[in-house]
């Protein structure tokens, strides 16, 4: 059951991942970017990481992805124009790339893997490992986090900052 | 061992002044200007004792400072002084308070950091100087060339950032190679005696297959040469000359220039003596047009400053032929000439900066019966000139002679173009004195010129002091430095032998590392000659 | 006897030099007459009893010698500075501190009313004690202290009116002319040094003849350097180009240097090293050829030209020339006493030719003189003498000398050089009897009531020649504001003065040369001159018959060139004219100065500015900086194709990134 | 049990889209969303080894990924809409203000 649950979501993901990036429309890419992040939450929690399922999410799905389509609205965007040689040059090259590069994973995959330790005890898995990482979180990682709300301090005031714009010409008495 | 680490002191004196004058308030120019005279006079006196407490006598280095620096790599901060260092450092300090009292009122926008940087400067060139330790060396001549390319690049004239851009990279250029050669000695080092160092001394004791020595000597006579400034490379020293400030030129010609050939005495020459060898006769040769050339250019400059700039062309070829020439009387009037220049030389630029400042203006032809208007700067710089011409007397001869006689002793050729200079060096410097300072006054706003200040002449009274002092009796200055020059050539013969007997021998372990140069032929440094 | 003795005359005038530097905006005009004269005056008292202590002396220990200190030291080199009295040198101190004396007091009356009086003063000691350090020197190194100090001197003394651009363009000239000279002298004596180990006299002389062959290259190429400087310094061919030009300066400094002292110090050099010139034959020829030409090519532009000091430059040039010719052909002895004669009357020609324009108010152009032997008789009966002197009519100075000199060259069988001797005797006598006439003789040719006689005086000769490339004939109008206008009178006692004492010596000055068929043996100056000189150059002595014989031609050859002048510039001067015309091309030569000063001009000087703007505008600043910027360009040009793929677009800026991850990728494959 | 190596290849699928998302996209916000889905990549592989490996430091760092993640978006779309402002255009390829 698990693994064709797992290929499903796969399945959904590859394919709203691609419309994100072919659809001309950006809102129509941001409503597809929700479903591949849900999907990506969803093998997330077949892969027993139910605490971060929850927070793809509620932050990815739910937070970043209401402020892409709050701002695609407030620019007002429509369709993207995408004509042109240089454009259709671009595009070209750009699929090429893609394709060599996964080729070029792939054929490093076949040529060596190094598999690395396999766990020795079955993960533990009864009522989902939320408070396993809060308790790692809180005591080992802590200064990292505190750091990291800094860092989302930082982000919020320079958001707003920028967001701001610049003062008004007459502001300044020069 | 309670002595007093009196080198370093001098070193880093000027470092902790320059740093003192750096904070304090931008726009307080006198408290500034004082200050900076007052660490460069106190320099000055502190550096007095070289004179005497350096003995004579006593060929090695004295008063010798070691300390571990960097020990992976055996570099050490190691500092020495010998009768040659001794005198430049003097004339380093000496120099520097001139400078610093010569730009009290030349220098009016950040005055500041002008003099921080020159007393920064001073403390890179006493460095240089003292260090014994190659990669210390290194150190101290490329944190030499910072403040001097900012003297230029900041305070210079017109064309300032294309002169102190040519200036450092022409500079660059040369140290990059040097570096390489210290590096590849190092290696040969460390192969040889298995214990990493850069220590001078232990380099001194190396010995170096001859074929081996002609690339490293290259690297090294390029950098040096570039800084004499030789030949076919000085042609930055016009350009850095021309719109550096009058301070920023009189130490570049005074001291900065002197770090080349103290460098070929110091390294290249001892270090490499079988490559001195096959390249002597191209490096004076070099040298002797060099004299002639920088006399020829500087005949028909229009220019005040370039004028000075290519005579220095020209005498530092007379410091470079008597290197060349290998013998005592060659090596002493070398050294004599390097003293001498600084003295007159930098008492050239004073004096253009001394009407620069008056008039803004360095043309020639702006010029025209000074005499009248100021006869005391229009004395001074007879004299001043008169000893830059090489009259007997004055100290610029002593230099002149006995280069050519050692040139002459080496070959006469040498020594019968070398003194076309003497003819060559009359010809432009009266011309320009009479230009500037004969006949009638034909700018009007000449007519308004003050003569010399107090202060003025407060700079310019030991500067003839030394003139006549060095022309007259020289003899301490030449007591000082002999036996350090005696010992310098003895190694340097010394090893061309040793290490010509030894080339197949003793060296071979070391195997061809370096690209084998091409046969080296191996006569000791007396040949022809006129014996 | 307390010594130190030697020093002390050098010294003096130094030390005047000093104190006027010091103090001389205190003394005012009075004070620095009597410190510049004084200080010459006291040198030449210590001179002279310097002179007297050797006299005392038996003649083998005829020499002081007194060092000071060393000058400095150099592995086996050392240069003491060190005075040397011998009997050489003694004639020479006596003559430059005494006639130096008479000229500092004539002075005092010549330059009484220019501005730079100080100035003046201070030069004309500092160049008695560089000519003084000069012949006292006991070492070539010191020599050439006082060489180039006295070359300085003359530089500063001959552009002493500064603000006038011809004098400034003579004194340099002087310089550089006399810097090419001592180029040679230089390296001559680096030539002794690198043989004999050392710059002193005696032991350049002592190890000398062990060390050189005789003839041999060495030496021959040593002398021949030495006599460069020598043709420098006393004005010979090819370098003798300075000192007509010199004559821009003041007056007495062309009495005192450019006649008296300086030019001879050549002379002084080669009989001080005649024990190396005596060994190499092809020098002494070579000097011996030089010196005649330049006596007979001097005196030939001397006949034609009408400043008159320009008339007693080439005069001087000339007069030198047979100096050297003397020296040529090894008589040494002859040639210092002409040195010494010389001095007298030239100096005193000079001074008298001073008082002249003095009198006239800075006239020196001879066409615009005459009559004068009324209004100054001093200086009238003194020019004469001295004008009789080097005409060489016995008894006067110049007569013994140049007859010995004469005698010589024919006793040792050089007779084209005595040929040219005896017709440079004839043109002398002609020349400065010409000056006489023009000057003193016939009907003023200016107004006598004051002012210049400006170009519309009788011209009595060369009217069509007034154009003047060289600015001869320029006034002395140097800001001079006195005496333009006044009567012509006789100038006063402290110029006057000097000359009759000049005038005295020049007739008596000789005497002590006078040898052989006169006196028994050798000469008094002969004798005197032995310890240095050696016995004499032994030349097979000539038969007293022979001798009276040559005296009787010199005599002959003096009576008909003054008789010449007289006949052409007094009685007739219409012959002159008639000369002048018939032989345009001739005089036209003659009076540009066989156009040498041209020569030089578009062979040496021309050539060398402007190869050397060639190279400074070509070489310096094309092909090195050229180099030097083709690398800063290169490396610009370089940078900017890489600029090319910094598009701005960070989409381009992605694409390379993954492009480097695929090569990353490549590279692990591959490996 | 899902293979390790499943997750993996889905992890890649999902990061070459984003790149030849940014490759081929003009819309700024389009290119910010491609980048997202690289992140989101990256979380899958520190996941599936989090699995493999029975350590839960993998989902920290997944975490710590999402925060940055978080504060990069916040902050790079004020830039955008300040790009906005500007220059009028989210795209890409009318802005060469890194040009030297």
């Amino acid at each position: 059951m698990v693994p064709y649950l797992f290929l499903g979501f796969a399945a959904l993901l590859v394919a709203t991942a691609l419309m994100v990036i072919l659809h001309r429309n950006p809102v129509t890419s941001a409503l597809f970017l929700v479903l591949s992040f849900s999907s990506l939450a969803g093998i997330y929690l077949l892969l027993q990481a139910e605490f971060i399922g929850m927070v793809q999410i509620i932050v990815y799905a739910g937070a970043s992805m209401v402020l892409f389509l709050f701002v695609i609205m407030y620019l007002n965007l429509q369709h993207d124009v995408e004509k042109g040689a240089q454009i259709a040059l671009r595009r070209g090259i750009g699929w090429m790339v893609g394709a060599l590069l996964l080729l070029f994973a792939g054929l490093l995959a076949k040529k060596g893997w190094v598999s690395g330790p396999v766990a020795a005890l079955p993960p533990d898995t009864t009522g989902g490992n939320a408070a396993a990482i809060g308790r790692v979180l809180y005591s080992r990682f802590l200064f990292p986090f505190e750091i990291t709300s800094i860092l989302l301090l930082v982000a919020m005031v320079g958001a707003i900052v920028l967001a701001k714009g610049r003062p008004a010409p007459q502001g300044e008495a020069e | 061992m309670a002595q007093l680490p009196w080198l370093s002191l001098l070193v880093f004196f000027p470092l902790a002044a320059a740093i003192l004058v750096a904070i304090m308030p931008a726009n307080a120019h006198k408290p500034i200007r004082w200050w900076a005279t007052i660490a460069a006079l106190a320099e000055f006196v502190f550096s007095l004792p070289l004179w005497w407490r350096v003995i004579p006598g006593q060929a090695g280095f004295q008063f010798e400072e070691k300390l571990d620096w960097i020990p992976v790599l055996g570099a050490q901060y190691h500092l020495g002084v010998d009768g040659v260092s001794g005198l430049l450092a003097l004339l380093t300090t000496f120099t520097t308070l001139i400078a610093i009292l010569g730009a009290w009122t030349s220098v009016e926008k950040r005055s500041r950091e002008f003099f921080a940087l020159v007393l920064a400067l001073e403390a890179g060139m006493l460095g240089t100087f003292f260090c014994l330790d190659l990669l210390l060396f290194y150190v101290f001549w490329e944190a030499m060339l910072i403040p001097m390319y900012l003297l230029i690049g900041v305070w210079g004239g017109q064309r300032r950032v294309y002169a102190a851009v040519k200036f450092f990279l022409y500079t660059m250029a040369g140290s990059v190679l040097m570096l390489v050669a210290i590096l590849s000695l190092w290696f040969l080092q460390k192969q040889y005696s298995g214990v990493p160092t850069f220590d001078l001394q232990a380099f001194y004791q190396l010995p170096l297959a001859p074929s081996r020595q002609l690339w490293m000597f290259l690297a090294f006579a390029f950098a040096f040469a570039i800084k004499v400034p030789m030949f076919p490379l000085h042609t930055w020293l016009p350009d850095a000359h021309v719109e550096a400030p009058t301070a920023g030129s009189v130490i570049l010609a005074a001291v900065l220039l002197k770090m080349g050939t103290y460098g070929f005495l110091r390294f290249a020459m001892p270090l490499f003596p079988n490559a001195l060898v096959v390249c002597a006769p191209y490096i004076a040769w070099l040298a002797i047009i060099g004299i002639v050339y920088g006399a020829l250019v500087a005949m028909v400059q229009p220019d005040l400053k370039k004028l000075v700039a290519y005579s220095s062309v020209s005498h530092m070829g007379f410091a470079m032929l008597g290197l060349m020439a290998m013998n005592a009387q060659g090596f002493a009037g070398s050294m004599m000439t390097m003293l001498n220049h600084g003295v007159s030389t930098g008492a050239l630029f004073l004096l253009v900066g001394v009407i620069y400042e008056r008039r803004h203006t360095r043309k020639i032809a702006d010029f025209g019966g000074l005499w009248k208007v100021v006869p005391v700067y229009s004395v001074i710089f007879l004299v001043v000139m008169l000893s830059s011409v090489g009259l007997p007397g004055t100290n610029g001869f002593i230099g002149e002679f006995l280069v050519l006689l050692g040139a002459f002793k080496h070959s006469v050729p040498w020594a019968a173009v070398a003194a076309t200079g003497v003819i060559l060096s009359a010809c432009y410097m009266l011309w320009m004195f009479q230009r500037v300072v004969f006949g009638p006054v034909t700018h009007e706003e000449n007519r308004k010129l003050t003569d010399l200040s107090f202060r003025e002449r407060l700079v310019f009274a030991p500067l003839l002091l030394l003139i006549f002092w060095m022309g007259v009796a020289p003899q301490p200055f030449l007591d000082r430095m002999q036996p350090t020059l005696d010992r310098v050539l003895q190694m340097t013969n010394d090893r061309a032998q040793m290490m010509t007997a030894s080339d197949a021998a003793a060296t071979a372990p070391l195997a061809s590392r370096l690209q084998a140069a091409p046969a080296v032929n191996a006569a000791p440094a007396e040949q022809g000659g006129a014996r | 006897m307390n010594l130190p003795m030697l020093w002390i005359i050098p010294a003096l005038p130094l030390a005047a030099v000093a104190l006027n530097l010091l103090f001389g905006d205190r003394l005012g005009k009075r004070g620095t007459a009597f410190l510049a004269c004084g200080a010459v005056g006291l040198a030449f008292a210590a001179a002279v009893r310097a002179v007297l202590t050797l006299a005392a002396r038996s003649e083998e220990e005829r020499q002081i010698v007194e060092t000071a200190w060393t000058w400095f030291r150099v592995g086996d080199f050392s240069v003491d500075v060190s005075f040397l009295l011998d009997p050489l040198s003694a004639i020479m101190v006596l003559v430059v501190t005494g006639v130096g004396f008479l000229i500092h007091v004539y002075s005092t009356g010549y330059m009484a009313e220019d501005p730079s009086f100080r100035r003046f003063f201070l030069y004309l000691n500092l160049f008695m004690f560089a000519m003084l350090t000069l012949v006292l020197a006991d070492n070539y190194l010191l020599m050439f202290v006082g060489w180039e100090g006295v070359g300085l001197c003359s530089y500063l003394l001959i552009g002493f009116w500064y603000e006038k651009q011809s004098a400034t363009d003579a004194g340099k000239k002087a310089f550089i002319v006399n810097r090419i000279g001592d180029f040679g002298f230089l390296l001559g004596v680096m030539f002794l040094i690198a043989w004999t180990g050392s710059v002193n006299y005696e032991r350049v002389f002592a190890s000398a003849p062990h060390l050189f062959t005789a003839g041999g290259t060495i030496i021959t190429l040593a002398t021949l350097l030495m006599f460069v400087g020598a043709t420098g310094k006393s004005a010979q061919i090819p370098l003798y180009v300075w000192l007509p030009d010199a004559m821009e300066g003041p007056t007495p400094v062309s009495a005192l240097i450019h006649a008296a002292t300086m030019v001879t110090a050549g002379v002084y050099m080669v009989v001080r090293s005649h024990v190396l010139f005596e060994m190499a034959p092809v020098t002494l020829e070579v000097i011996a050829i030089v010196g005649a030409a330049t006596a007979l090519m001097a005196a030939t532009i001397g006949l034609v030209q009408n400043d008159i000091k320009r008339v007693l430059a080439y005069s001087t040039v000339s007069q030198l020339g047979y100096m050297f010719f003397a020296c040529g052909v090894g008589a040494f002895g002859a040639g210092i006493f002409h040195v010494m004669t010389h001095a007298f009357f030239k100096a005193l020609l000079f001074l008298g030719a001073g008082s002249v324009i003095y009198g006239m108010h800075h006239e020196q152009d001879m066409r615009k003189m005459g009559g004068l032997a009324g209004k100054m008789p001093v200086t009238h009966a003194t020019m004469l003498i001295a004008t009789i002197a080097i005409a060489g009519i016995p008894p006067f100075a110049g007569f013994w000398s140049k007859d010995e000199i004469l005698a010589k060259a024919f006793a040792t069988g050089h007779y084209g050089i005595f040929a040219a001797g005896l017709l440079g005797a004839v043109m002398t006598a002609f020349y400065m009897f010409r000056l006489y006439v023009l000057t003193f003789q016939g009907k003023p040719r200016f107004d006598e009531n004051g002012g210049h006689a400006h170009a519309h005086a009788a011209d009595a000769h060369g009217a069509h020649m007034t154009h003047d490339a060289h600015g001869h004939g320029a006034h002395d109008d140097h800001g001079h504001d006195h005496g333009h206008g006044g009567p012509v009178k006789e100038s006063p006692w402290n110029m006057t003065v000097p000359l009759s004492v000049l005038a005295v010596l020049s007739v008596v000055g000789g005497w002590i040369g006078i040898g052989k068929p006169f006196i028994e043996g050798e000469s008094w100056m002969g004798r005197w001159l032995e310890p240095v000189l050696g016995s004499g150059p032994h030349v097979h002595h000539l038969a007293v018959s022979t001798e009276f014989g040559l005296m009787g031609l010199s005599v002959a050859v003096a009576a008909f060139g003054i008789f010449m002048a007289f006949r052409a510039y007094l009685q007739s001067p219409s012959i002159a004219t008639a000369m002048h015309e018939r032989f345009g091309g001739l005089h036209r030569t003659l009076y540009h100065k066989y156009w040498v000063d041209e020569f030089y001009g578009a062979v040496a000087v021309n050539p060398v500015y402007q190869a050397s703007m060639r190279l400074w505008r070509f070489w310096d600043e094309k092909v090195v900086d050229g180099i030097v910027n083709g690398v800063g360009y290169f490396l610009e040009g370089v940078s900017a194709l890489l600029r090319l793929f910094q598009t701005g677009y960070v989409g381009t800026y992605a694409l390379f990134i993954t492009l480097g991850v695929l090569a990353l990728f490549l590279h692990f494959l591959r490996s | 049990m899902i293979p390790t190596e499943w997750a993996l290849a889905l992890s890649a699928v999902l990061f070459v889209i984003g790149v030849v998302g940014v490759l081929v996209r003009r819309n700024a916000l389009v290119i910010f969303m491609s980048i997202e889905l690289m992140l989101n990549a990256a979380n899958l592989a520190f996941v599936a080894f989090a699995r493999q490996q029975n350590s839960l430091d993998g989902q920290i760092f997944v975490f710590f990924v999402m925060t940055v993640a978080a504060a990069e978006v916040a902050v790079g779309l004020a830039i955008i809409v300040n790009l906005f402002r500007l220059r009028e255009t989210v795209f890409v390829d009318e802005i060469n203000l890194l040009k030297g």
